[in-house]
């Protein structure tokens, strides 16, 4: 009897480790392009406690633990490059504490967006969190892991920003809390203590967060989304900039996308509003729609294409569908605004010479301070070129954000190493030493931010 | 057999496996999918369900005992269709069963299922009693063979030879009879309404059963169809018609229903309690049916009826379905669905889990007692709240 | 009416139980039809063998040889049919074991005489063999009688004839056995003892056995939970090992392990004979199973004519109850 | 590898409680009572299908019976066997020596390598037939064999013994194998699967078709009569509902001390 399988078994049940050829086929994709690689283990933890057994038992016997949200990452994040231990963390699902008065919820790491958001919405109406749109079984430790942004973007920035408190742990099994939680208080602020935050961004190659304070905000009463769209994309850059001073909008996004044909080529926005009266919503519609965008509506150079009430979950897996082929990746970068343009006409050019419909999307982060830029390639899964093709978009796509002077958000290994090349040497010099410290053994999701060759 | 002449080679690809089919409709929780619950490993997801199917046939993966029960812990519950997202949706279900009958056909199934399916060949029933044992729940009835009355009252394999299922039937045949409402049964002659058995995969044991009962029906001149259970009502509602069976078909809880409204069925006796009503999936998310049994809930005076987070197209599977009420590949822990669901009712403070469905009913009142929560929650079938509404014992 | 043969069968260095009961039975069936018992050894070293069948029977033919050490069917065949042209005994009488599947058949054909298996009574009345068999599993008994011949061979149910003091001493006749043939066509590639792996049942003081009726691996846990609310392991019958629900050396009865504990709870077990061999040595004897004519219900102290389902979630709280007071 | 399959209809008396004798006492009433292939010979079917989707070859499945028993070849058929033979004649509570030299006067007119029969069947369960048949054939033979590894000319089994042990062995072909429960698992038959095989038609045999006579056959042992076991010391029932009975149990266990 598989000795490893045995200690594991010990740790977390029976009926929770699997070397099931079949279990040990699904745990080696993800859902886009990456090639598959299988664990040797799948393994579903319910307590920070089992996933510090599993962590000791991997350092001990040397073999590779990969972490795993929802895993929607679409970058390759979670596929176990060298085998050993894939952590289905969804199980470790409770929500902890909403502290209404500090606006702030601890939950475990493997809550997903869903029930984040049908959990406030009943009981907790007036607190919202920043929901980032993908799919509902997203989880909310994964998503702040890799700096992920939501629909309160605008106003509160990244996701990984809203973090009041982590409890992570350590390549070598210890559990650590950061935050006001690390001296016994209440989960309500990171800082000021010492800043330890070295596990956000680092593709979960440094530890396993468990437990997450993440800031809640204001539910107004009415929200909804007014529609803008225009034919130039050289506007977009000042109209999100122009958005951003109203300070009035919860998100923008600004968008193209060639299906279906009669929007191809125009930019579109969506602008969500939120407002606990009437009267409220009236002013920021005005301020927005008239004063704001009025001249450019009035030119002609744009238009208004209404406002409706209420926020329902886009489904974005639906551009998986567009070719019937189940499939779709998207590079995201951080970028400057006013490269919108530029992003936008390389964008169609490469998804034109891949014969994939091209679907840009620029996200505002913060007042126009970046934006979250993605290019989404669609493929069809039971066709090998469509994945090779969306596979090459994807590549050039990678070298494309750092030319154009933006950074990769939450690169695979292809980007990685666009990224680690062009590291200032005594940054990587650091990064190595504090991967060094922190997993001797190198069991962390190897392969992932091979800083430490 | 490869992936290529498999019916739905060109639609499996599609899942994105993106997680919508765990969720309810109303996003209340991350696991409706009732193998995903019970399992909480991504193969068991209707998604990894879908993926593994395609590997499977395309030769990546081989057949095993564990792929199987993977495969056969999919109750059919009918959650991944209303909730995903894609237009390939209305064909979840048939890919999964295609792929049952793709073992079936091969002879290599769970040992539970292959039990099953053996029973229902040589007696007609799941549980493998004679078929001359189909009758006797009705013993110290004067529930009557059909001959020529209105409706059939059809009652099924689970009514007709589970204990705790036969006091339902006899209850519910007392509730006609009080409304004097014209019905017959079938008695030992009844056989399986093949609802699981098609959902099982095995096709041509399923047209066999439909056929046999169509002429029997035929024979007997039957118009009007009652059933006691849901599975036989979605079978002889959606599937019969196709081979020429087409007959007037209701849930019991729609003829309830009517009989109250109508004034045939006196219930203002009432009584106190608090009620939550579980939606069966073959009544609810198969055939739209969410409002009768809450219809006649209410309409008895004293009855309180309060809803679970997860109701109607939200509704979570007992777990009982695909045969699965005695393959039972979904039991033996706390996070078997149906005892899920029993915390879930006892939580909101209902002192009744109203059932309409035999097999749910089985369930929970297993669920009940393994939770051990018998003093506070009681299963009750809704003929048998209206049966004491009515002052019927 | 001539002499009674009984082939006596050692294991692992010892007499099998069912020999000694063959041997009285035997006995008792010699001083009714008032004739000779032979009893008949075949080892590689038979002395010890032959000086204890010497107390129940008149003779004991001691059959020796080099090659004899293992029982083996052939050469089995071979001996007993000459010894049998020779002697010409009315009965050959041996246990119902796993060699006698092997040997009673091919021998009753070479000598052309009838053959009744795993009989749980054997009587002469008035000089006819007259043999009583138990079928559809334990439901009816069947009642044969031979045509005449001057040879039967029969073999006894394991557990059904019990084992009388034996008080004679029969005269030892050793015969040597060279075998000539080499069975070339069939060689025995020795034992495959099965290694004890976790737990050893036959120590158990309480054991709560499963049959099929258990329906599903999942519900062996509640099993296992009865055992442990009585401080006792899980044990099972052969379909429950077929099925792949429990490992072998779970297993009670002929083809498993033969247990002596202070109580054996079997749930939703059918009681065929070959399991109740097993564990008829039980101190006291619970049966749980819905099928009121399980033949279970004939060994068993107590019983409970119910579904498992129902009556072992609630034992198990009564017991916790019980312990708690 | 020619392989050939003796196969026995049964009455599924497992969920039957109360048997009864019919009037000639030497027969079980069978109205009421369902049948099916006797467990020890689908495992039989099962391994000699495996057998031949490894080595190639083909599988004859043979019963002896009458019309009614055609169902069980229609599933051995389904099973995977490539034809089927019936030899019509009832021989239920025959003696074996007759049914062994019937079914070895077929077998002897076919190509065998691999003889497999079950081990014993569940309703007379003599386990005599397949060793007889195997001595008369003049063939090695093993029985209650719980493991098989089928070579070209031999094939490695292991058999079952007391106390939980086994014995190997190796056997050159053709030879004779009584099949033990355990040794795979079944597939299962599918409706479909029997429909196809109705279209395949069945060998039937007379006596006279393989050369014997009635006069030929001359039984040895004769079954006198049938009895229900007289119902001798039983348990001691605990009635009650569930509740009550569980509660009494205890308490005796308690009682006992069990616990």
């Amino acid at each position: 009897m598989d000795s490893i399988r045995q200690a594991l078994a010990e740790i977390v049940g029976e009926e929770h480790v699997s070397t099931h050829p079949e279990e040990l086929y699904i745990y080696s994709f993800d859902l886009g392009t990456t090639e598959p690689h299988r664990p040797d283990y799948a393994v579903s933890p319910r307590t920070t406690e089992e996933v510090q057994g599993i962590v000791k038992l991997a350092n001990k016997e040397k073999i590779p633990v990969v972490p795993l949200g929802g895993g929607l990452s679409l970058a390759g994040i979670a596929v176990p490059f060298k085998g050993g231990i894939c952590l289905d963390l969804k199980r470790m699902d409770s929500i902890i504490e909403v502290n209404e008065k500090a606006r702030y919820a601890v939950v475990e790491c493997g809550v997903s967006q869903a029930r984040m958001c049908s959990y406030l919405e009943k009981h907790h109406p007036s607190l919202t969190h920043s929901e980032p749109g993908a799919p509902g079984s997203a989880t909310v430790g994964g998503n702040i892991a890799i700096h992920g942004q939501g629909d309160l973007a605008q106003p509160y920035g990244f996701n990984s920003d809203m973090v009041n408190g982590l409890e992570v742990v350590l390549p070598t099994g210890e559990v650590c809390r950061f935050g006001s939680c690390a001296i016994g208080a209440s989960w309500f602020t990171l800082h000021p203590l010492p800043d330890l935050g070295l596990f956000l961004g680092w593709g979960g190659t440094t530890g396993i967060i468990t437990k997450i304070s993440l800031r809640l905000f204001p539910r107004k009463r009415i929200r909804g989304v007014g529609l803008f769209v225009v034919e130039d994309e050289e506007l977009v850059p000042e109209i999100m900039y122009k958005l951003t001073q109203t300070q009035m909008a919860e998100d923008i996004i600004a968008f193209s996308q060639a299906i279906p044909p009669l929007v191809s080529g125009v930019q579109h926005f969506t602008i969500n509003l939120a407002a606990d009266s009437e009267k409220e919503l009236e002013f920021k519609q005005e301020i927005i729609w008239d004063d704001t965008l009025g001249e450019y509506i009035r030119s002609g150079a744009g238009g208004f294409l209404g406002f409706s009430r209420g926020l329902d979950r886009p489904a974005v897996s639906k551009t998986s569908d567009w070719r019937k082929g189940g499939g779709f990746e998207y590079v995201g970068s951080i970028m400057p605004i006013e490269k919108y343009p530029e992003c936008y006409r390389r964008g169609r050019e490469i998804s034109e010479r891949h014969g994939i419909p091209y679907t840009v999307l620029g996200r505002c982060i913060g007042i126009a301070h970046a934006m979250m830029f993605s290019w989404t390639y669609a493929f069809n899964r039971a066709d090998a070129e469509t994945v090779k093709q969306a596979r090459e978009a994807l590549h050039e796509t990678d070298d494309l954000v750092l030319e154009l002077g933006g950074t990769i958000w939450k690169p695979g290994l292809y980007g990685q190493k666009l990224v680690i090349e062009r590291l200032d040497p005594n940054t990587l010099n650091l990064m190595k030493k504090v991967k060094q410290l922190l997993d001797p053994n190198g069991i962390m999701n190897p392969g992932n931010w091979e800083v430490s060759q | 057999m490869t992936l290529l002449d498999y019916k739905y080679a060109d639609t499996i690809h599609r899942c994105f496996r993106c997680g919508y089919c765990k969720f309810p409709v109303n996003w209340m929780d991350v696991n409706n999918c009732p193998a995903y619950a019970r399992f909480r490993m991504e193969t068991y997801s209707c998604g990894g369900r879908l993926w593994l199917i395609r590997a499977w046939l395309s030769g990546e993966i081989d057949w095993s005992n564990h792929l199987a029960e993977i495969l056969y812990s999919c109750t059919a519950c009918k959650n991944c269709e209303v909730k995903c997202p894609l237009r390939f949706n209305v064909d979840i279900l048939n890919m999964i069963i295609a792929a049952k009958s793709e073992m079936v056909e091969s002879g290599r199934i769970p040992s539970s299922v292959k039990e099953f399916l053996e029973n229902i060949q040589r007696q007609g029933n799941p549980y493998g009693h004679s078929r001359v044992k189909r009758g006797e729940w009705m013993e110290g009835t004067e529930i009557e063979p059909y001959q020529g009355h209105d409706l059939l009252y059809y009652v099924g394999c689970v009514g007709s030879y589970d204990d705790r299922a036969q006091e339902v039937a006899r209850m519910l045949g007392k509730v006609l009879q009080k409304a004097r409402v014209s019905f017959g049964v079938l008695g030992n002659d009844e056989n399986c309404d093949g609802n699981e058995v098609s959902k099982l995969g095995e096709e041509t044991l399923f047209e066999m059963l439909v056929e046999e009962n169509v002429a029997q029906f035929k024979k007997l001149g039957i118009q009007k169809v009652v059933t006691l259970s849901p599975h036989s009502y979605n079978a002889m509602k959606n599937d019969y018609p196709r081979f020429n069976g087409s007959f007037d078909v209701m849930h019991y809880t729609q003829l309830l229903k009517s009989l109250i409204s109508d004034g045939r069925l006196d219930v203002s006796a009432g009584f106190d309690a608090v009620v939550t009503y579980h939606d069966p999936c073959f009544l609810g998310r198969w055939n739209n049916e969410y409002e009768a049994a809450r219809n006649v809930i209410t309409a008895i005076p004293g009855i309180q009826l309060i809803e679970m987070e997860r109701n109607r197209d939200s509704t979570l599977c007992c777990g009982g379905g695909g045969g699965n009420f005695y393959i039972d590949l979904l039991g033996g822990s706390e996070r078997s669905p149906a005892r899920i669901r029993a915390r879930e009712a006892h939580a909101i403070g209902a002192r009744i889990l109203a059932v309409a469905c035999p097999n749910c009913l089985t369930m929970f009142e297993d669920a009940v007692k393994a939770e051990g929560l018998e003093e506070e929650l009681v299963v009750r079938d809704v003929s048998e709240i209206v049966a004491e509404a009515c002052g019927i014992m | 009416m001539s002499s009674i043969f009984v082939m006596a069968e050692h294991r692992n260095q010892a007499l099998a139980d069912i020999s000694l009961q063959m041997l009285s039975k035997g006995r008792q069936l010699a001083d009714q039809a008032q004739t000779e018992l032979l009893a008949v050894v075949i080892a590689k070293d038979t002395t010890g063998y032959a000086e204890e069948v010497a107390k129940w029977a008149d003779r004991v033919i001691a059959v020796k040889n080099d090659r004899l050490e293992e029982p083996l069917a052939e050469p089995y065949q071979k001996i007993l049919a000459l010894l049998t042209k020779e002697r010409r005994p009315k009965i050959v009488l041996m246990g119902h074991t796993s060699l006698a599947m092997d040997l009673a058949p091919p021998l009753s054909v070479e000598l052309e005489v009838p053959l009744a298996t795993d009989c749980t009574d054997i009587s002469v009345q008035n000089g006819d063999v007259i043999v009583t068999r138990s079928i559809h599993n334990g439901k009816v008994n069947a009642i044969y009688s031979f045509a005449p011949c001057n040879t039967v061979i029969i073999t006894g149910r394991v557990g059904e004839f019990p084992i009388e003091e034996g008080n004679r001493h029969g005269q030892i006749e050793e015969i040597d056995f060279p075998l000539e043939e080499e069975f070339s066509y069939k060689k025995f590639e020795g034992y495959v003892a099965q290694e004890v792996r976790g737990v050893d049942i036959t120590q158990a003081e309480v054991l709560v056995s499963v049959g099929r009726g258990i329906k599903e691996k999942e519900n062996i846990e509640m099993a296992q939970q009865l055992a442990e609310a009585l401080g006792g392991e899980v044990s099972c019958s052969r379909p429950v090992v077929d099925y792949g629900w429990l490992p072998s050396e779970r297993q009670v009865g002929l083809s498993g392990k033969t247990v002596k504990p202070k109580l054996y709870l079997a749930i939703a077990v059918s009681g065929a004979f070959q399991h109740v061999v097993g564990m008829k040595s039980a101190k006291m004897t619970v049966a749980i199973n819905k099928d009121a004519g399980a033949p279970i219900f004939k060994v068993a102290d107590f019983g409970i004519v119910d579904d498992l389902f129902k009556i072992v979630p609630i034992l198990i709280k009564k017991i916790a109850e019980l312990k708690d007071r | 590898m020619d392989i050939i399959a003796c196969i026995k209809r049964v009455p599924d008396t497992s969920e039957a409680d109360a048997i009864k004798i019919d009037g000639s006492q030497r027969d079980i009433q069978k109205s009421g009572l369902a049948f099916k292939i006797n467990d020890w010979d689908e495992y039989a079917l099962e391994a000699a299908v495996q057998i031949k989707e490894k080595l190639g070859g083909t599988l004859t499945a043979v019963t002896v019976g009458h019309q009614e028993w055609n169902d069980i070849l229609r599933r051995a058929l389904a099973m995977g066997a490539d034809t089927s033979i019936r030899i019509d004649r009832d021989v239920a509570s025959e003696d074996p020596h007759i049914v062994a030299l019937i079914l070895k006067t077929v077998i002897q007119r076919l190509p065998h390598d691999l003889v497999l029969f079950g081990a014993q069947s569940e309703d007379f369960g003599s386990g005599q037939l397949g060793a007889m048949v195997a001595e008369m054939l003049g063939i090695p033979h093993a029985t209650l064999v719980v493991s098989l590894e089928a070579g070209e000319n031999k094939v490695h089994i292991s058999r079952e013994l007391e106390a939980g042990t086994l014995e190997s062995y190796m056997i050159g072909l053709p030879a004779l194998l009584t099949i033990h429960t355990g040794i795979n698992q079944p597939r299962y038959i599918s409706l479909g699967g029997i429909k196809r095989a109705m279209k395949e038609e069945l060998q039937v045999m007379s006596l006279n078709d393989l050369g014997l006579s009635v006069d030929m056959l001359v039984p040895m042992m004769k079954l006198e009569r049938l009895e229900l076991p007289l119902q001798g010391k039983g348990a001691e029932l605990i009635t009650g509902t569930p509740e009550e009975a569980a509660e009494q149990l205890a308490k005796t266990l308690k009682g006992a001390g069990i616990f």
